[in-house]
């Protein structure tokens, strides 16, 4: 029973650090379908939960603080798209542009508003997105298996979450059953056959990186008013490349997005459970494995030994009409 | 009608375009500095007072330029071959293990102008062996290097953070750093340059590395345009298919590149480790490989304008650390907004004003 | 005499509620009470606070405090290049003649809180965050086993460390996962010594109803009914004596180990926790304290022989 | 009451940079009628068409669609003028699947469900009506084109168009497929619809239009009723003045074989075969042409043969010595110099400046700098003989290749692969988007190699340029050579064989 103990804990722990990488790469699964390349994700969070916590500091109110958090994310989402769209400049360069700014520009305004180091100052309570208890439990927690598994890994859980989890099918229905998806997903592969029937190529890519700052500020949210409750300066701490990783190791589809995100939380937390502890066999496993793991992993895909990752196919390349 | 292709005069593309972007760059980080509430023009005369003061500051000045031209270059070298290397940060990490490996080697038994050129070797190949795989993925699977090279930065942060905490931690020390290299493993410092302009360097670090970051100036722009292999690479760089039709291999041209692009960064760590901390610290990079993209890009890939590019990343640095030294409600971290912003205007919004130069351009002419 | 005194902070930044924010305390009050201004300055790399301490010695800043032993090489060299700077280091131990190094008998701190943890604790298990993995933090979470097992010799000890380089100060999202996993493992009592990562054990303690132990400054106010004392490491006394050690020309290098007895390390007790020590802990907590002063309690010092008797 | 014309276009004009691509259109299209338009490439037709259809939008001028004037700012407003177009490069997303690519911009609602299901209905309807059949599920990238053409047409169709314009539909089409699509266009005709149809096959226009006009350099230069006008009219007003395609030569004196190529079997990047089983042979001091509709392998054989492409099986032999899987810079010392069909992307690096063109695939030359070093003064005089020799223009070659017109860029080509003297010369589409002037330079040009002694293969889709050049012609079709003839064969006999019909 121990074992089991240890593996619902290990779950639970999975869940909670796959919630911001599942936004995070929702988020660049519109914006790169549209043909965006963003390596800004990690930036977008980072805003994103700075802006979270401050509003949701000034104002108590965790949805306010989720609010700012998106305007702000999608704020940066809006200079890549002028970059990118508009002026058609190089995507990368303009996605490592935003991610010094945001992590520059968020430690400069929290040291100089709140003067704790760039922290932002501890939030109470109410101001945060605090575990749901959902109805059932007490009934559900003799249960064996199932019980400990509903009580401790489904729920207990913040609002962000759920929301985490239903954004997963959402996508996929918006991508693969509605009008916008179908057109976000021509635009990425050929902006001209959309261009030619009569539907504007930088007002629906702008449309799909706006999507994608809408969920960064998810992601940014969750960090620093769920999952915490203060902003720390580099929060996102590469949250963001391990988004693009599991982006790409899910081959830039909805559904393995929610896998790989999950598989990539899991060495996480794995990370965390096996410190100090050895393995038969082999003995202390580094911790540095697991935090190497998810990159090594994407780059053995990407060497396509396991299936091939075709991205967009006009993905990274601005659209020009007239030369 | 586009005006993307009329051409301009060098002096505007290569200077005035550039000027503009970073004047923009300068005009939106002096409003952060308004919003929170300093003044500035202050801000910047205490940064420029503290970076090109006195000799101290200058000294501090070039050194952090001499890491930024290394990995400059590095990213300069790999642009031309039409690569974007952004691992330049990983490789100049793992280049300080070449060059860490070789200084405790040798430090007892050789001086120092012995274990220079064993340690340029040895944080070259170690930087270039970083750049290896990413390299070889581009070059025979087809995977972005943007990506793979972005992968092995954490691939190898987390490699020298295992090494340095388990295998070259000094036994009973807390901090995870090697040893401190003796005389034979440190680089010496241009006290005499300095000296030549009446100015005394004090404690800043301004060493030898500086004189080797030149040196690399000046075979990297013999490469790129008075060798064969940089004219294969200046066409790959442009056309793939065109360079495929000249029997061009691209296989062994974007391998040579990454490996002299991470080379070129792994050098980086001379500079920081042996003309320096004179020891192996984590973290040691401290960004200045992201730093190269910026001075890459403003310095149009071109190693004049990547002098120019990194002494300028080298004022900011300087004057950034003294500026928040004085005025402690900016933090250092306002570096890093004006860096992303540099790279934000010079880089992917380098089209932005084109057009009204033109227009101006033509008018006038 | 007048001085320039100056204060260069840990990675962990001045306002971490923790370890530098002690130090600035300390300098806070010697200012308040001299009048004479100090400067300050935070570092947020392992590789920045070599040049802070050297631009405030080369700007004529005397004495030098650099908090963490992240400095010590730094703190060498520098001491080495300016040898009529003086310089204070503390929680490292540099063999310098201008320099004053001051550590903690964290142990003996430790080992108070461990008694109450373990006199506190319901289920028998109780647990420890620690920062960076460091044999300093070792030392700590020695300690605390040493105390809690004092307690309840059947007690369970839990341990994990947040990281093992200067960002593990830093990171309280990790620390508040380690503290959930250790709470599912069963321990209800958590002892952080991680810097700004301890605030995301005491946040995820408190979040869960649980008990925390915040550890360098006094943070029991942090959440009330939740932190049930915290590990006070007198920082700001190292501090504060540095400076009017200086001002007053009883400056002297060399090493000062501060611990119970010269109240360099406790327990806190005040307001917010007074609720949750019960008048049996509090006894068993000053019967420890004065056996230490008295010699007849050694507690074991990790450091000593990098290991922890079982 | 006369019917108002379906199309008029009223002074249109546009440029792109330096390039005025449309110079001060008029032109009337009548409803129900079929309307060619001809002219060379680059004489601004596709410009002309996509302004009409809104892809582009004119400086200047005016538009009328069934009388009324209307501006048509973007596609979604010609689309609803009734406008369809099938550009010359399709527009269609290549893994979308046909149902998906026809309602894509026209999906009717908010959700997918409704509008494919209608669109299904529709294309069903579409099929009985025009004999336009095509899977609805099946994958766009993996239809042939002719498959593709259909589905870009369907698009037009399904969105309600009156009009539809084709950007030269039957260039990657096969004499049975364009003969289909021209069925199809008569039915079209006879519902109503009006159709423009751009080409520079001089044979489609008479076959099928009601009335013509020719562009030349932006500008139209004449329509005409089809049926007053004949061929030779019609090629005049294209190229500006009567077309003598003949050039002197003497006939050849073959001698060794220099070129043989064995069982060849070569596939594109799609993994299709393209190249299937091919053997011929080239002798020193001829010429050797190679006939085809676009896109019927030769390309590919080029490529393999340079080098560029490595064949699946079979071999390959310069002077005897196997040469087969070499690369380019190998062949190149052999002796293989390769003027490609593309100089854009192959033959030329645009950004470079004109003299480091003129050293491409050959610049590891000792000629051009000793060892590892480049001699920049070396190859600019390199550079300067090739430009006075070719008079090619401005002569400067320190100017950057792209601001050369596309003429002087394909001197420079040709100067930098017949000068640096090959025993084998391979050739693909040397005058394709070149003015007259210089497409009679070049022919002289590659005779004179000829009679230096020199093997020549040459492709090109123009076959008024393989009958005047060529010494022996062999046809391919669909990847495999289908006949050999002599340069006297006549037009008819070699257009069958193209079409794969006859040997
Ligand atoms: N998008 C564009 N940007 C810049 N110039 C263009 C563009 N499209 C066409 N041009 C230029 O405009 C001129 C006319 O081109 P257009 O494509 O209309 O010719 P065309 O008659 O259709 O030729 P072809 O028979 O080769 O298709 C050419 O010089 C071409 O280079
Ligand atoms: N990409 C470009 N950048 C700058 N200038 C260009 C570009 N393309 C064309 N030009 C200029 O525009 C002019 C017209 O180009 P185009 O290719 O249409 O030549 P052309 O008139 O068809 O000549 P030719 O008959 O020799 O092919 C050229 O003289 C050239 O200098
Ligand atoms: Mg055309
Ligand atoms: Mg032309």
């Amino acid at each position: 029973m121990e074992n089991f103990d240890m593996f619902v804990s290990i779950l639970g722990s999975t869940i909670r650090l796959s919630i911001p990488l599942i936004f995070t790469a929702l988020a660049g699964l519109f914006s790169e379908r549209a043909g965006i390349f963003d390596i800004g994700l990690e930036g977008k969070m980072l805003a994103g939960a700075f802006a979270a916590a401050c509003v949701a500091y000034l104002t108590g109110s965790a949805w306010a603080g989720l609010a700012g958090g998106i305007a702000v994310s999608i704020a940066f989402s809006l200079i890549h798209g002028f970059a990118s769209i508009t002026n058609r400049g190089n995507q990368i360069i303009s996605g490592v542009a935003l991610n010094f700014v945001a992590a520059g520009l968020t430690a400069v305004l929290g040291q100089a508003w709140f003067n704790q180091g760039g922290r932002t100052p501890q939030l109470p309570f109410d101001a945060r997105f605090t575990p749901i208890t959902l109805p059932g439990v007490e009934f559900m927690r003799n249960v064996p298996i199932l019980g400990p598994l509903y009580t401790d890994v489904i729920s207990g859980n913040n609002a962000l979450t759920y929301l985490a989890f239903a954004a997963v099918p959402l996508s996929w229905w918006v991508l693969y059953r509605t009008r916008f998806g179908l057109r976000l997903r021509a635009v990425g592969e050929n902006p001209g056959a959309v261009d030619t029937a009569g539907i504007s190529v930088a007002w629906l890519r702008y449309r799909a990186v706006i999507v994608a700052g809408f969920l960064c500020g998810f992601s940014g949210a969750y960090l620093a008013i769920a999952q915490s409750a203060a902003f720390i300066r580099d929060m996102s701490a590469g949250k963001g490349y391990i988004a693009l990783a599991a982006l790409i190791f899910a081959k830039w589809k909805p559904v393995p997005v929610l896998f790989a995100c999950l598989l990539f939380g899991f060495l996480d937390a794995m990370s965390n459970f096996m410190q100090g502890k050895s393995v038969p066999g082999i003995g202390e496993v580094p911790v540095q494995i697991f935090q190497a793991l998810p990159y090594v992993l994407t780059c053995i895909l990407l060497a396509g030994f396991i299936g091939v990752a075709n991205a967009p196919k006009a993905g990274g390349v601005p659209y020009v009409k007239e030369r | 009608m586009s005006t993307a292709s009329i051409p301009l005069p060098n002096w505007i593309t290569y200077g005035l375009l550039p000027l503009i972007n970073l004047l923009l760059a300068f005009l939106i980080s002096g409003l952060v500095v308004w919003i929170i509430g300093e003044n500035p023009w202050e801000a910047l005369v205490l940064m420029l007072q503290g970076a090109l003061g006195r000799g101290e500051g200058i000294g501090f000045t070039l050194y952090y330029a001499t890491n930024f031209i290394f990995t400059g270059l590095s990213v300069a070298v790999a642009y031309h071959a039409g690569l974007f290397n952004i691992g330049s940060e990983g490789q100049a990490y793992v280049g300080g293990l070449g060059a860490a490996l070789v200084a405790l080697a040798l430090d007892h038994y050789c001086p120092w102008y012995v274990t220079m050129p064993f340690a340029i070797i040895g944080a070259a190949l170690f930087g270039a062996a970083w750049a290896l795989i990413p390299a070889w993925l581009q070059a025979k699977r087809g995977s972005h290097v943007v990506i793979t090279t972005i992968m092995f930065n954490f691939i190898g942060s987390a490699l020298m953070v295992y090494l340095l905490v388990h295998v070259l931690i000094v036994p009973g020390k807390m901090a995870p750093e090697t040893r401190m290299f003796l005389e034979g493993g440190q680089l010496p410092k241009l006290d005499w340059l300095m000296a030549l302009f009446g100015l005394k360097l004090g404690p800043a670090p301004f060493n030898v590395s500086f004189l080797i970051a030149l040196v690399m100036c000046a075979l990297v722009w013999v490469l790129i345009w008075r060798t064969k292999l940089g004219y294969e690479m200046r066409t790959l760089g442009i056309s793939r298919t065109a360079a495929s039709y000249a029997g061009i291999s691209y296989v062994k041209i974007v391998m040579i590149t990454m490996l002299i692009s991470g080379g070129l960064a792994g050098m980086m760590a001379l500079n920081v480790v042996m003309g320096s901390s004179q020891r192996l610290q984590v973290e040691f990079v401290g960004g200045a490989g992201f730093v190269g993209i910026a001075v890459s890009l403003m310095g149009r890939s071109h190693p004049l304008g990547i002098i120019v590019a990194g002494i300028l990343f080298g004022i900011l640095y300087q004057g950034g650390a003294e500026l928040s030294f004085d005025m402690p409600n900016i933090t250092r971290d306002m570096i890093v907004v004006i860096q992303g912003l540099v790279i934000l205007f010079a880089g992917a919004l380098e089209f932005m004003f084109r057009p009204a130069l033109v227009r101006l351009y033509q008018k006038l002419s | 005499a007048d001085i320039k005194p100056a204060l260069v902070y840990g990675t962990g930044g001045k306002f971490d509620k923790s370890f530098n924010e002690a130090a600035f305390h300390g300098a806070e009050k010697f200012e308040k009470e001299t009048g004479i201004k100090f400067r300050d300055f935070e570092p947020t790399s392992d590789t920045q606070g070599e040049q802070a301490i050297r631009n405030f010695a080369s700007k004529g800043f005397s004495p030098v405090v650099a908090v963490s032993f992240a400095w010590s090489s730094a703190m060498e060299k520098v001491a080495g290049e300016f040898p009529d700077t003086k310089f204070v280091i503390v929680d490292s131990v540099v063999d310098k003649p201008n320099v004053r190094s001051v550590v903690f008998k964290e142990e003996e701190g430790s080992y108070l809180v461990g008694l109450l943890a373990g006199m506190a604790s319901k289920s028998g298990k109780v647990s420890f965050v620690g920062g960076m993995d460091i044999p300093l933090i070792r030392k700590f979470e020695c300690g605390y086993e040493q105390g809690a097992r004092a307690a309840n010799p059947k007690i369970e000890v839990l341990q994990n460390m947040v990281g093992t380089t200067g960002a593990a100060w830093n990171d309280p999202v990790r620390g508040g996962e380690l503290a959930k996993n250790q709470i599912d493992q069963g321990s209800d009592v958590i002892y952080a010594a991680a810097g700004a990562s301890g605030m995301g054990v005491l946040q995820t303690a408190a979040d869960s109803k649980k008990f925390s132990i915040g550890v360098d400054s006094n943070q029991n106010h942090l959440h009330p009914g939740s932190v049930l004392t915290s590990m006070v490491k007198r920082v700001d006394l190292a501090v504060y004596n540095a400076y009017s050690d200086a001002k007053n020309g009883k400056f002297t290098p060399g090493l000062q180990t501060l611990g119970v007895k010269d109240d360099g390390v406790a327990a806190a007790m005040d307001d917010n926790n007074k609720a949750l020590i019960t008048p049996e802990m509090k006894a068993a907590v000053e019967k420890a304290k004065a056996e230490m002063i008295a010699g007849t309690l050694k507690v074991h010092d990790y450091m000593s022989d990098n290991s922890c008797p079982k | 009451m006369v019917q108002a014309p379906a199309i008029e276009l009223i002074g249109i004009d546009k440029k792109f940079g330096p390039v005025h691509a449309n110079k001060n259109i008029n032109l009337t299209v009548a409803k129900g009628s079929i309307h060619g338009i001809i002219g060379e490439n680059g004489a601004g037709k596709s410009t002309l068409m996509s302004i009409l259809y809104g892809f582009y939008q004119a400086d200047s001028g005016e538009i009328k669609i069934s009388g009324t004037p209307t501006h048509i700012k973007d596609s979604q407003a010609a689309i609803s003028a009734g406008i369809g177009m099938v550009h010359q490069h399709f527009m269609l997303v290549d893994n979308f699947t046909v149902l998906e690519n026809v309602i894509l911009g026209a999906e009717g609602g908010m959700l997918m469900a409704k509008g494919t299901a209608a669109a299904r209905l529709s294309l069903k309807q579409l099929e009985t009506d025009y004999g336009l059949d095509v899977d609805p599920d099946a994958v766009v990238e993996e239809l042939p084109v002719g498959r593709q053409q259909r589905v870009e047409i369907l698009k037009a169709l399904y969105r309600g168009a009156d009009i539809l314009i084709l950007d030269e539909p039957t260039g990657v089409l096969t004499p049975a497929e364009a003969d289909h699509l021209f069925r199809i266009l008569g039915v079209l005709r006879d519902q109503g619809k009006t159709v423009i149809l751009i080409t520079h096959k001089l044979r489609e226009i008479m076959a099928i239009t009601d009335t013509v006009s020719v562009m030349r350099r932006g500008e139209i230069v004449a329509t005409r009723r089809t049926n007053n006008t004949t061929v030779e009219e019609l090629a005049e007003l294209m190229v500006g003045r009567r077309v003598l395609l003949q050039v002197d030569k003497q006939p050849a004196s073959p001698r060794d074989v220099l070129l043989s190529v064995r069982n060849l079997t070569v596939m594109d990047s799609r993994g299709v075969i393209m190249v299937d089983n091919v053997s011929f042979e080239v002798r020193a001091g001829e010429i050797l042409g190679i006939a085809g509709v676009a896109g019927n392998g030769q390309s590919e054989l080029l490529e393999a043969i340079a080098g560029i492409r490595k064949p699946v099986s079979g071999d390959i032999f310069i002077e005897g010595k196997r040469v087969t899987g070499y690369d380019p810079a190998h062949l190149r010392k052999l002796g293989l110099g390769h003027i490609p069909e593309d100089r854009h992307h192959m033959g030329l690096v645009l950004p470079f400046e004109e003299s480091l063109n003129s050293i491409l695939g050959y610049h590891r030359d000792s000629r051009y700098g000793k060892g590892v070093f480049l001699d920049p003064k070396a190859i600019r005089q390199g550079a300067e003989a090739d430009i006075a020799k070719y008079d090619i223009r401005p002569p400067n070659p320190r100017l950057k290749t792209a601001n050369f017109s596309g003429g002087n860029q394909q001197k420079i080509v040709v100067a930098r692969e017949i000068e640096r003297d090959p025993k084998l010369l391979i050739i693909g589409q040397p005058t394709r988007g070149v003015d007259i002037g210089a497409i009679e330079f070049i022919h002289r040009r590659i005779i004179e190699t000829r009679d230096a002694g020199k093997a020549l293969l040459l492709v090109s889709v123009e076959l008024d340029e393989i009958r005047a050049l060529s010494d022996r012609i062999l046809v391919m079709f669909a990847g495999k050579v289908v006949g050999e003839k002599t340069a006297d064969a006549d037009e008819q006999t070699l257009g069958l064989m193209m079409a794969g019909i006859a040997a």
